[in-house]
């Protein structure tokens, strides 16, 4: 397979490196993506990503969750084996809620962490690219990937310096 | 879900031909119904209710033959009336190999009426009766049938799945090809290193593998989890006994009674092994020069019961009665021991899990007719629901009917 | 315990061979509990039917054998019992009895209704004799000087010694066995310098000798409790243990029964009660005074001297209770009864004078039938004494009696016959008297034994036996005939002497089968009193006040202790205080701050030259200056769990009582083995409800506490709010009516559950630790001083707590109340604990995983948690730790496994069997036939149980009238709806006089503290 | 609500920049142990194998090593249970509430107090265990499909509640720590070489930081939080309904879910409190931990202690208010009966003592600080035991009433679970960072106005 070369733009500072975002794109070049240590607000919507919604995955799940619960509950005690206990009704209603709401809970975080983890590829075996080992520590880096670019590799490397990149490196992967 | 089906059309003909023969007529002024049960517990080990013979004649017409006095006489103390040197006493015990019958000296005028009538009864019904065998046997059969379409069904699903895979690795090896844009480029490869190159690419996939190995922990999980649950399940256990005891020749060839031997079974929780003495019933003029028959005298004079070996184990927290299933229920051994009078060696035919009686409690229609103990309960059911009374609805599933 | 399993059936093939190994004993768990080898085969080959477990492999099912009978007897079907009627006869108490037996091992004690004198009752000791049988502490075969020997040469040696003998003496409990006297008779034939000693641990000498100084007559008489109107009882347990307390409690609980309604019965005997220590009679008496045991006879003297209005003698004793007591017996003249308990014979004197002075003779006593349990006196016990010590005895055979442990003068006994040539006890082990006996020839068990008894004329109950003997024993008859020379089967002789003098053409065998004869035979029992009344006033104005007194009382549970080393009768809470595995020195409070003891405290007492150690108890009800100690304690040879507390028969004194006492505290901080600390209801009275006769006879719901719950729509009962649509009871419903004014806390039903339903013995430590495991309690209240009426004021609570010096006692049975709408079934994870549509609530220990929520949340704390494995541990070596101790173990219930919730079953295996006989005979099961082990066995038949849906069931019947009279269901309020109901419990008393919650204030507030004055000065 | 404003002092002090925040953390994961932590773990070892024997003793023989009875069914099990429940839901509550609430001082406290949850929520696990008396069936309490029938559950049981409640809350707080963990994970992963490369390689489950990673990661987050408050407070609520469900004077009472949860929040803060102030000493966090958060820490514990409190004289106000005899026997009793001590240990020591904290000058006192937190500590165990055993050794019938003493056994276990939780607690800070600093980093402008290069 083929090596993809990336330019890299190496920047010290969270706010640099959100200037240098509306910079480089200002100039037209598609940004591969944006490293750094910590979550910078505004980050993804200076680079045009759409709205994370994980919001969805977990409503999806919790529900999935309640509507097992009860089901649980409803079938286990009211039909499959109904069993008179303490005088109450076979149904286990409302002395369910806890187990729906618990169940609810777990469910939806779980799911909706699982889809995270499926959607960044998250997984004890995954290989990440590692463009800079100190992204992770304190430097922020700006990916481009050169074939998905017009631009040449020295232009590219210009706009990045030019808004404020302490280095720029090349990484062929 | 074991075979339930059956049972309740078992029981409709056990009640049909127990119908038909209590609406009989009986000569003697005996209660066949009575003479019925004295009859499969006491005689039916040594005489048939026909002409049969077995292992003592057949009794077909024996009030023809002997009048009510002698019939008494002999059946209170044989030994007795043979000793009085009567002709025909001498004649019979001569030609039945010197085989005494047992005496039941318990037995009075009402009991033995009871067991003329009933042979007298049976006689006339026995075309229905056979009928009756008939049936139920056409019902067994049909049900092991169930149970072969049941894995034929099985198997049938499992290579339809296999097949769809196959389809499954195909598509996407033209799609993974179609991927590379090499479509054009003809495929020089063998058709097996195509599929082994798939297989591979398959494999080589992470969500693939990831799917694979969470398929296998669920499957594993599973698989230990049925393991544990079947901990102490010895369903199919068929150890050897001391002395390799045919109940096919036993109970399926002679057609002797479970309750002749198995003495407990109507009257009380443990249907009971029999005592040597039992054995001995027939034993001392059948068969002595066997070697394993030899080992019960053996037994009797060393004064050492023989050991055998419990086929079926319920643990000691369950509380099981015989009385209540047989006498009560009306259920046959067959229902829960298998088709014991076919079997060489026993064998524990099923799980005998908690699950199991469970199923069973939950399908199966109490055995109310005739019982006043149900009356008000039949009454009350019955105008609640349309369905017949299980035994789940008067509380056979409720936790202290078993365990306390 | 591989060595000695053999030795155990020895016997066994000159009987039946129908013994089972306990199977149950390895419940659950213990699949391959088997160990192999040849000798448990052994063991087993003569075993019947039985079941265990080898296993072979660890992978591989268990295999478990299955051995048949080689020949099975007719009458056994493994899994159906067979009850056999015998009779129950030890050490002068009886009772006519059946046995359950189960593939011929005896497991429980049920009553015999035939019996005309104890009418079905069973008393706690009884019940408990069923595991003395498989006490394996019991000699397994005769021995000599402690050495094991054969029976033949046991017989040559005793026969030896008993031929060269020129004074011998049999010294047994009173005979009143018509065949055995006979044996008797005929040994002392053979050797004609024999002599019948009667020696009664705690006889009734005094009542024989005042009898025959009075009428002529040396018997004790018939008593009829129910005959009385008015009942007055000195020093006298009859409910408990005097003479023949299963009959009486019979008799006494008949004047006590009421019933509710228009038609109802509204009358009750009038009971008074005065006694030294507190007992269950007094607890049950409807007035109580206390007296110290010096005080006895002024007590009668004063009682004579009010109601002959003439003086036989100065009596310095005067109470006001005594005075109502007069004016009681007075009216009721003819229909009273006045009974002592005192072995005085000047006080029975007057006790006779009493009795024939209210004409009690003919109507509520009759010497037409005498009681023959008792027949010792002192006098020939004294005569005893002094030719053993004065070494004119040179052979004495000793037949259940004990005389070194239970004689006040055993130590003297034990150095004296230690230096006779010849001496034989028949003792089942080597017990204090046996220990110092050349020959021990063990006699069996009552229930393995032949035997006849005839408790009162013309009334015969017999013994068979229902197991195979166990050890190598033989039957004291037996013996006794053997060395007379005379054929040694008791059996055949039992019969033979039956057939000759007894049955008079009836038949052996229905004899046998019912166990009980009536012949009508009775003498003429008109008597005329004759007494010195005079002499006897003199004699008893001669004793003194004996500054601090020792009463030594039996108590309920343990008796004389020839029982003691039974474990369930150990574990048996004294039915007042409490205590359980040892005798306590009771005080009263006043007593013990005068003392300087307190709770917790350990003393010495002394009195004549005898002291005891033992811990205090601080006693309600307890006369001043008087200190009681419990008999039948501090057996020193009666096994493991028999050698605890200690011996106080040397104060016994010939009457049961020393004055003169000092008593010395050692040592604090102990804590008594109590299964109840608390000692009042707290005013609780939906807990207790109680009220005196005179407002009942007005109003039925007397005393009734009936909780109203308020609502928008005005109060309404608490059953009537529920958010629950509720479960319907379609088939039976069954519940249990409990009777408080019939209950006297005597402990049978108790010691029949323990038996019924396997329930551990958990020993002192863990009672210490409130972790007995009955199922059944007997919760005993004692009024207080405090005003009852609930406050929010910490220091008037802590008052409530206090009892009063001589409180009203209430005993309410406790156990699993079957709510239909139970706390414990809500809570429990597991649904380990269910409902089932007959109204029980059912415990499934096998679903149990102990987190012991249930127990918690039981507004009524009877459910119990197995701390540990009581079964094959040596931790708790009773019962179940040994193969012959678990045989008493029933079949049809679980032995619970550590970690599980256990409580009571409503005795469920006895429902289902019961509907099981039902439906195989196609009908519905009668009332009656069904009976838990606590209301089968109670003797008042304070505990009735049935099904409530059956309309014609006693059950039914009882709740239609009381619903609206006495029936209440304990806390009402939280709404839990039990099948228990509670009967109030109504005292017949005046309403000034009553303590009970509520009726304080009934009455005018000026007269309930001129009352407590009253008190204060009595 | 806490705003950062300029007069405030800096979350972080000392003048860190981004890599001193690395260094200063990774740090100790990446170092040798220090002889400190070698005491410290070697105490809390033998701590935890002689808490082990006992847990052998009281499985093997049975529950009768403890003090309980037939009245007292529990009394140090549940006990211990609830504290250490309580106990965990600072961790949580810290991280999901004050996130929603975007309490920026929580970043230097929040990964420690998660891992003290977690351990916490262990410990209080091995008390459901350790109280059953057959543990080895523990797993029936859960809705298998089984071979008995199927034989279910009681969905009614409180205690099933509990076993949804704890074991979700434990899963819960779990992913939400370790989704915290990722990204500080990748960072000690990029330091290290390797088979710790490979180890923390596959922990941080190559995280790279990409910025739509990062938005998506905050949302979740978010999300997580907001999933975990309800949570948090619905566990306490529900571990309350064991009691509030219950037909026991002095158990059946409404108030406990919001009186239960407080209670934890209570004891929740204190041990973090103590278990920072640790951490912050030995390790030198003083820049990251400071005096800022010590203070505010004191003043949520004086406020819940004060809820607390209230919510003890509401109960016994609720107990005269309501006429009925036994609620108002049990609370009397609480508080002058034979356990009247264990009351007064609970009062002084949850209401009286963080009273102190009304003083800046004692607030900001570090040695008081740890001393209030563990008397809170002690405090709050004692409310459990008041309300469990007094409750129960007098109930309804006066026939059943006894006395609790504990034995060796209840003593055993409780140590196992010290023993247990410091070694966790121990092993966490040695090889997983302490303190988030990917959050720290986040926040280090918040105060300061540019961080130095």
């Amino acid at each position: 397979m083929a090596h993809k070369k990336y330019i890299l733009g190496v920047f010290d500072d969270e706010e640099e490196v959100m200037h240098a975002v509306s910079d480089v794109r200002g100039q037209g070049v598609k940004i591969h993506e944006v490293y750094s240590p910590f979550p910078i607000h505004g980050l993804d919507q200076a680079l045009g990503y759409p709205r994370a919604r994980m919001g969805v995955p977990a409503f999806l799940f919790g529900i999935t969750g309640t509507t097992l619960a009860f089901l649980l509950t409803f079938w286990t005690l009211g039909w499959d084996w109904p069993m008179n206990i303490g005088g109450k009704n076979f149904i286990p209603f409302p002395t369910n809620i806890p187990i729906v709401f618990e169940l609810t809970v777990l469910l939806a975080s779980y799911g909706m962490s699982f889809v995270f983890f499926g959607m960044e590829g998250l997984s004890p075996v995954a290989k990440p690219v590692i463009f800079d080992k100190r992204i992770t520590d304190d430097k922020f880096v700006m990916a481009i990937e050169l074939s998905k670019n017009s631009a040449s590799e020295k232009e590219i490397a210009d706009a990045l310096k030019g808004s404020g990149a302490s280095e720029v490196n090349i990484k062929e992967i | 879900m074991y075979k339930s089906h059956i049972r309740p059309f078992l029981l409709l003909l056990f009640s049909l031909s127990t119908l038909s023969l209590s609406f009989g007529q009986g000569s003697a002024d005996g209660d066949p119904v009575a003479g019925e049960k004295l009859f499969n517990n006491n005689c039916a080990q040594c005489h048939a209710y026909d002409a049969a013979v077995v292992v003592g004649p057949g009794l077909k017409g024996i009030e023809e033959r002997r009048d009510y006095d002698w019939l008494k006489a002999w059946i209170q103390n044989p030994a007795a009336v043979i000793a009085s040197g009567d002709d025909y006493a001498v004649e019979l015990y001569e030609k039945y190999n010197k085989t005494q019958m047992t005496a039941f000296q318990s037995f009075g005028d009402e009991e033995i009426s009871a067991i003329l009538a009933y042979v007298k009864q049976a006689n006339e019904a026995a075309p229905a009766a056979a009928e009756a065998d008939g049936g139920a046997a056409v019902a067994a059969a049909g049900d092991s049938g169930n149970g072969k379409v049941f894995n034929v069904i099985l198997v049938a699903l499992l290579v339809i799945m296999g097949l769809v895979l196959l389809a499954l690795l195909a598509v996407l090896n033209l799609l993974n090809q179609l991927n590379k844009g090499d479509s054009e480029v003809i495929d020089t490869r063998g058709i097996g290193q195509r599929v082994n190159d798939g297989l591979r690419s398959v494999f080589q996939n992470a969500t693939v593998r990831n799917a694979i190995i969470v398929l296998f922990l669920l499957f594993g999980a599973k698989a230990t989890f049925d393991g544990l649950y079947g901990i102490g399940v010895h369903q199919g256990y068929a150890p050897t006994q001391p002395i390799p005891f045919s109940h096919k020749l036993h109970a399926g060839e002679m057609e002797i009674s479970c309750a002749y031997c198995h003495t407990g079974v109507y009257k009380g929780k443990q249907a009971g092994i029999p005592s040597a003495s039992i054995c001995m019933n027939c034993h001392n003029t059948i068969k002595q020069g066997s070697p394993n028959i030899q080992k019960i005298y053996a037994a009797i004079e060393n004064d050492q019961p023989i050991e055998w070996v419990r086929v079926h184990n319920l643990p000691d927290l369950a509380y099981f009665n015989h009385s209540q299933h047989t006498a009560v229920a009306g259920l046959d051994c067959e229902n829960c021991h298998g088709e014991i009078p076919q079997m060489e060696v026993v064998q524990q035919r099923h799980s005998l899990t908690m699950g199991w009686c469970i199923d069973c409690h939950r399908e199966t229609d109490v055995n109310s007719k005739g019982n006043a103990y149900y009356d008000a309960l039949l009454e009350a059911h019955n105008a609640a629901s349309s369905e017949n009374m299980k035994v789940e609805d008067i509380g056979g599933l409720e936790c202290a009917r078993c365990h306390y | 315990m591989e060595n000695t399993t053999k030795k155990y059936w020895k016997g066994i093939e000159e009987y039946r061979n129908d013994i089972e190994v306990v199977k149950n004993a390895e419940k659950e768990f213990n699949l391959e509990d088997l160990d192999g080898g040849t000798h448990r085969r052994d063991f087993l080959k003569m075993l019947g039917f039985g079941v265990t477990a080898v296993s072979l492999a660890a992978c591989d099912a268990p295999v478990r054998k299955t051995i048949p009978y080689l020949n099975k007897p007719e009458s056994v079907e493994p899994g159906v019992p067979n009850y056999f009627a015998t009779t129950y006869a030890e050490g002068g108490e009886f009772c006519s009895v059946l046995v359950k037996t189960v593939e011929g091992r005896p497991i429980k004690i049920e009553g015999n209704k035939l019996s005309s004198i104890t009418n079905g009752g069973v008393s706690a000791r009884v019940h408990a004799s069923v595991l003395s049988l498989y006490d394996n502490e019991k000699l397994k075969g005769p021995q000599k000087e402690g050495k094991d020997i054969s029976w033949e040469d046991l017989d040559k040696e005793v026969m030896a010694g008993l031929s060269s003998a020129s004074n011998i003496r049999i010294v047994s409990s009173s005979v009143f066995s018509p065949t055995t006297k006979k044996v008797v008779a005929d040994f002392t034939s053979k050797y004609p310098s024999a002599v019948h000693v009667t020696y009664d641990a705690n006889s009734a000498s005094g009542i024989i000798e005042a009898n025959e100084a009075s009428f002529g007559k040396a018997a004790i008489p018939s008593y009829n409790f129910d005959k009385a109107n008015v009942i007055v009882g000195v020093n006298c347990d009859f409910l408990g243990t005097w003479l023949s307390p299963v009959e009486f409690a019979g008799q006494w609980a008949k004047g006590r029964k009421l019933t509710s309604g228009k038609d109802g019965k509204h009358t009750m005997s009038r009971h008074y009660q005065f006694e030294t220590g507190l007992t269950t009679t007094g607890a049950s008496a409807d007035y109580r005074g206390m007296i110290k045991p010096s005080q006895e006879g002024a007590l009668l003297v004063a009682l004579y001297n009010k109601l002959a209005g003439n003086t036989i003698g100065n009596s310095a004793f005067s109470d006001e209770l005594l005075d109502k007591c007069v004016a009681d017996l007075k009216a009721a003249s003819g229909s009273a009864l006045v009974v002592s308990g005192s072995n005085d014979k000047a006080i029975q004197t007057v006790v006779n004078g009493i009795n024939s002075l209210l004409g009690s003779y003919g109507n509520t006593i009759s010497f037409a039938k005498t009681l023959n349990n008792r027949q010792g006196t002192s006098a020939e016990v004294a005569q005893f004494v002094s030719d053993l010590n004065g070494g004119k005895v040179d052979a004495v055979i000793f037949m259940d009696a004990n005389p070194v442990y239970s004689h006040p003068q055993g130590a003297k006994i034990a150095e004296s016959l230690a230096k006779v040539k010849t001496s034989v006890s028949f003792a089942d082990r080597a017990d204090e008297t046996a220990a110092i006996c050349k020959f021990i020839a063990p006699a069996p068990h009552y229930l393995e034994s032949w035997g006849d008894v005839e408790p009162k004329t013309g009334s015969y109950s017999l013994q068979q036996p229902t197991i195979s003997l166990i050890y190598n024993t033989r039957q004291a008859q037996s013996s006794l005939l053997a060395w007379a020379g005379l054929d040694s089967d008791y059996h055949k002789y039992l019969k033979s002497n039956w057939k000759s003098n007894i049955l008079s053409g009836k038949s052996w065998v229905s004899v046998l089968h019912d166990g009980v004869y009536d012949s009508g035979a009775s003498s003429d029992g008109t008597v005329s009193f004759a007494g010195d009344l005079g002499a006897a006033a003199a004699s008893i104005a001669s004793s003194k006040d004996g500054g601090l007194e020792i009463a030594v009382f039996e108590s309920v549970a343990i008796g004389t202790g020839n029982q003691a080393n039974n474990p369930w009768l150990q574990e048996v809470p004294d039915p007042i205080s409490k205590v359980t595995w040892e005798n306590t020195l009771a005080v009263s409070q006043k007593t013990a701050n005068e003392l300087g003891l307190e709770k917790g405290d350990w003393a010495k007492l002394s009195a004549g030259g005898y002291e005891i150690e033992l811990p205090v108890l601080i006693q309600p009800g307890q006369a001043h200056s008087t200190v009681s100690v419990a008999m039948g304690y501090g057996r020193t040879a009666a096994g493991k769990a028999g050698n605890v507390g200690a011996n106080a028969n040397p104060f016994t004194n010939g009457v049961n009582w020393t004055g003169g006492a000092s008593i010395e505290k050692t040592k604090s901080g102990y804590t008594l083995a109590q299964t109840q600390t608390h000692e009042t209801v707290m005013g609780r009275s939906a807990v207790v409800q109680e009220s005196v006769l005179s407002e009942y006879v007005k109003d039925n719901k007397a005393g009734r506490f009936e909780p109203m719950i308020e609502t928008s729509e005005g109060a309404v009962k608490p059953y009537t709010i529920t958010l629950w649509n509720g479960h319907e009871k379609k088939n039976h419903s069954w519940g249990m009516v409990i009777d408080l004014n019939t209950c006297t806390g005597c402990a049978a039903c108790l010691v029949s559950c323990q038996a019924e339903n396997n329930v551990a013995v958990v020993g002192k430590k863990e009672v210490v630790r409130a972790r007995e495991m009955h199922w059944i309690r007997l919760d005993r209240y004692y009024s207080t001083d405090a005003d009852t009426e609930y406050q929010i004021n910490p220091s008037h609570l802590e008052k409530m707590e206090h009892a009063s010096e001589n409180p009203e006692v209430v005993i309410q049975p406790m156990m699993c109340q079957h709510c239909s709408n139970a706390p414990c079934e809500t809570v429990c994870p597991v649904l380990a604990t269910t409902h089932s549509s007959e109204g029980l609530n059912q415990m499934t220990y096998n679903r149990c995983v102990g987190t012991r929520y249930c127990a918690n949340n039981c507004p009524y704390k009877v459910r119990r948690f197995n701390w540990w494995k009581y079964y094959e541990n040596d931790q708790f070596d009773y019962n179940m730790n040994n193969e012959l101790g678990r045989m008493v173990l029933n079949p049809d219930v679980t032995v619970r496994s550590r970690g599980v919730i256990e409580k009571c079953s409503m005795c469920v295996q006895r429902i289902q069997a019961g509907k099981l006989t039902a439906k195989k005979e196609k009908r519905r099961p009668v009332d009656g036939e069904i009976e838990t082990a606590c209301s089968q066995s109670c003797p008042t038949g304070a505990i009735l149980f049935g099904d409530m849906l059956d309309p014609n069931s006693r059950i039914s019947k009882a709740l239609e009238v009381e619903k609206e009279g006495r029936a209440f269901h304990v806390l009402e309020e939280i709404n839990v709806q039990p099948q228990i109901s509670y009967l109030t419990k109504i005292r017949n008393k005046d309403l000034v006089d009553s303590k009970a919650p509520g009726m304080h204030s009934a009455t005018e507030h000026h007269e309930e503290e001129a009352h407590a004055e009253e008190e204060h000065n009595g | 609500m806490q705003v950062v404003s300029p007069i405030r002092e800096k979350l972080v002090t000392g003048g860190k920049t981004y890599h001193d925040v690395t260094e200063d953390i990774s740090r100790q994961v990446e170092g040798p142990v220090t002889k400190e932590w070698k005491v410290v773990f070697g105490i809390s070892l033998i701590v935890l194998l002689y808490g082990a024997y006992w847990v052998y003793q009281t499985w093997w023989n049975g529950l009768g090593n403890w003090g309980l009875n037939k009245t007292v069914g529990w009394a140090w099990d549940i006990t211990n249970f609830v504290w250490w429940v309580g106990i965990g839901h600072a961790g949580t509550l810290i991280s999901a509430i004050l996130l929603l609430f975007r309490q920026k001082w929580r970043t230097s406290i929040n990964r420690a107090a998660e891992a003290m949850t977690i351990f916490a929520v262990l410990c209080a696990g091995t008390f459901i265990f350790l109280h059953m008396g057959r543990p080895w069936l523990a797993y029936w309490a859960l809705p298998l499909p089984n071979t008995f029938g199927s034989l279910w559950v009681n969905f009614n049981s409180p205690l099933v509640w509990d076993v949804f409640a704890i074991s979700t809350y434990l899963s819960v707080s779990l992913l939400f720590w370790y989704i915290g963990l990722i990204p500080d994970l990748a960072t000690i992963r990029d330091r290290a070489t390797g088979i710790r490369k490979t180890i923390y390689g596959a922990l941080s489950m190559g995280w790279t930081g990409g910025a739509r990673a990062w938005a998506r990661y905050e949302d979740v987050s978010l999300i997580l939080a907001g999933l975990s408050t309800p949570l948090v407070l619905s566990v306490h609520t529900i571990v309350s309904f064991d009691f509030a469900t219950s037909v026991i004077p002095g158990w059946h009472t409404t108030i406990f879910p919001p009186y239960f949860v407080a209670g934890a929040i209570f004891s929740g803060f204190a041990m973090v409190q103590n278990l920072m102030l640790i951490t912050r000493v030995v390790y030198k966090l003083e820049d990251y931990i400071t005096m800022e958060h010590i203070s505010l820490m004191n003043k949520i514990i004086t406020v819940t202690g004060s809820i607390v409190g209230v919510a003890y004289i509401t109960e016994f106000f609720i107990a005269a208010y309501s006429g009925v005899q036994y609620e108002s026997y049990a609370f009397i009793n609480r508080a002058t009966g034979p356990l009247w001590w264990s009351y007064a240990a609970m009062m002084t020591c949850n209401v009286l003592s963080p009273q102190i904290f009304w003083f800046k000058k004692l607030r900001e006192n570090i040695v008081v600080s740890f001393v209030i937190a563990v008397v809170v500590n002690i405090g709050m165990w004692f409310e459990r035991f008041v309300i469990i055993v007094t409750s129960l050794h007098r109930d309804y019938l006066p026939s059943s009433w006894t006395y609790f003493t504990p034995r060796m056994g209840d003593i055993g276990d409780y140590l196992f679970t010290f023993g247990f939780f410091f070694v966790c607690f121990l092993l966490f800070a040695k090889y997983l960072p302490v303190i988030n600093m990917a959050e720290v980093k986040a926040v280090l402008k918040s105060s300061s106005e540019k961080s130095e290069k």
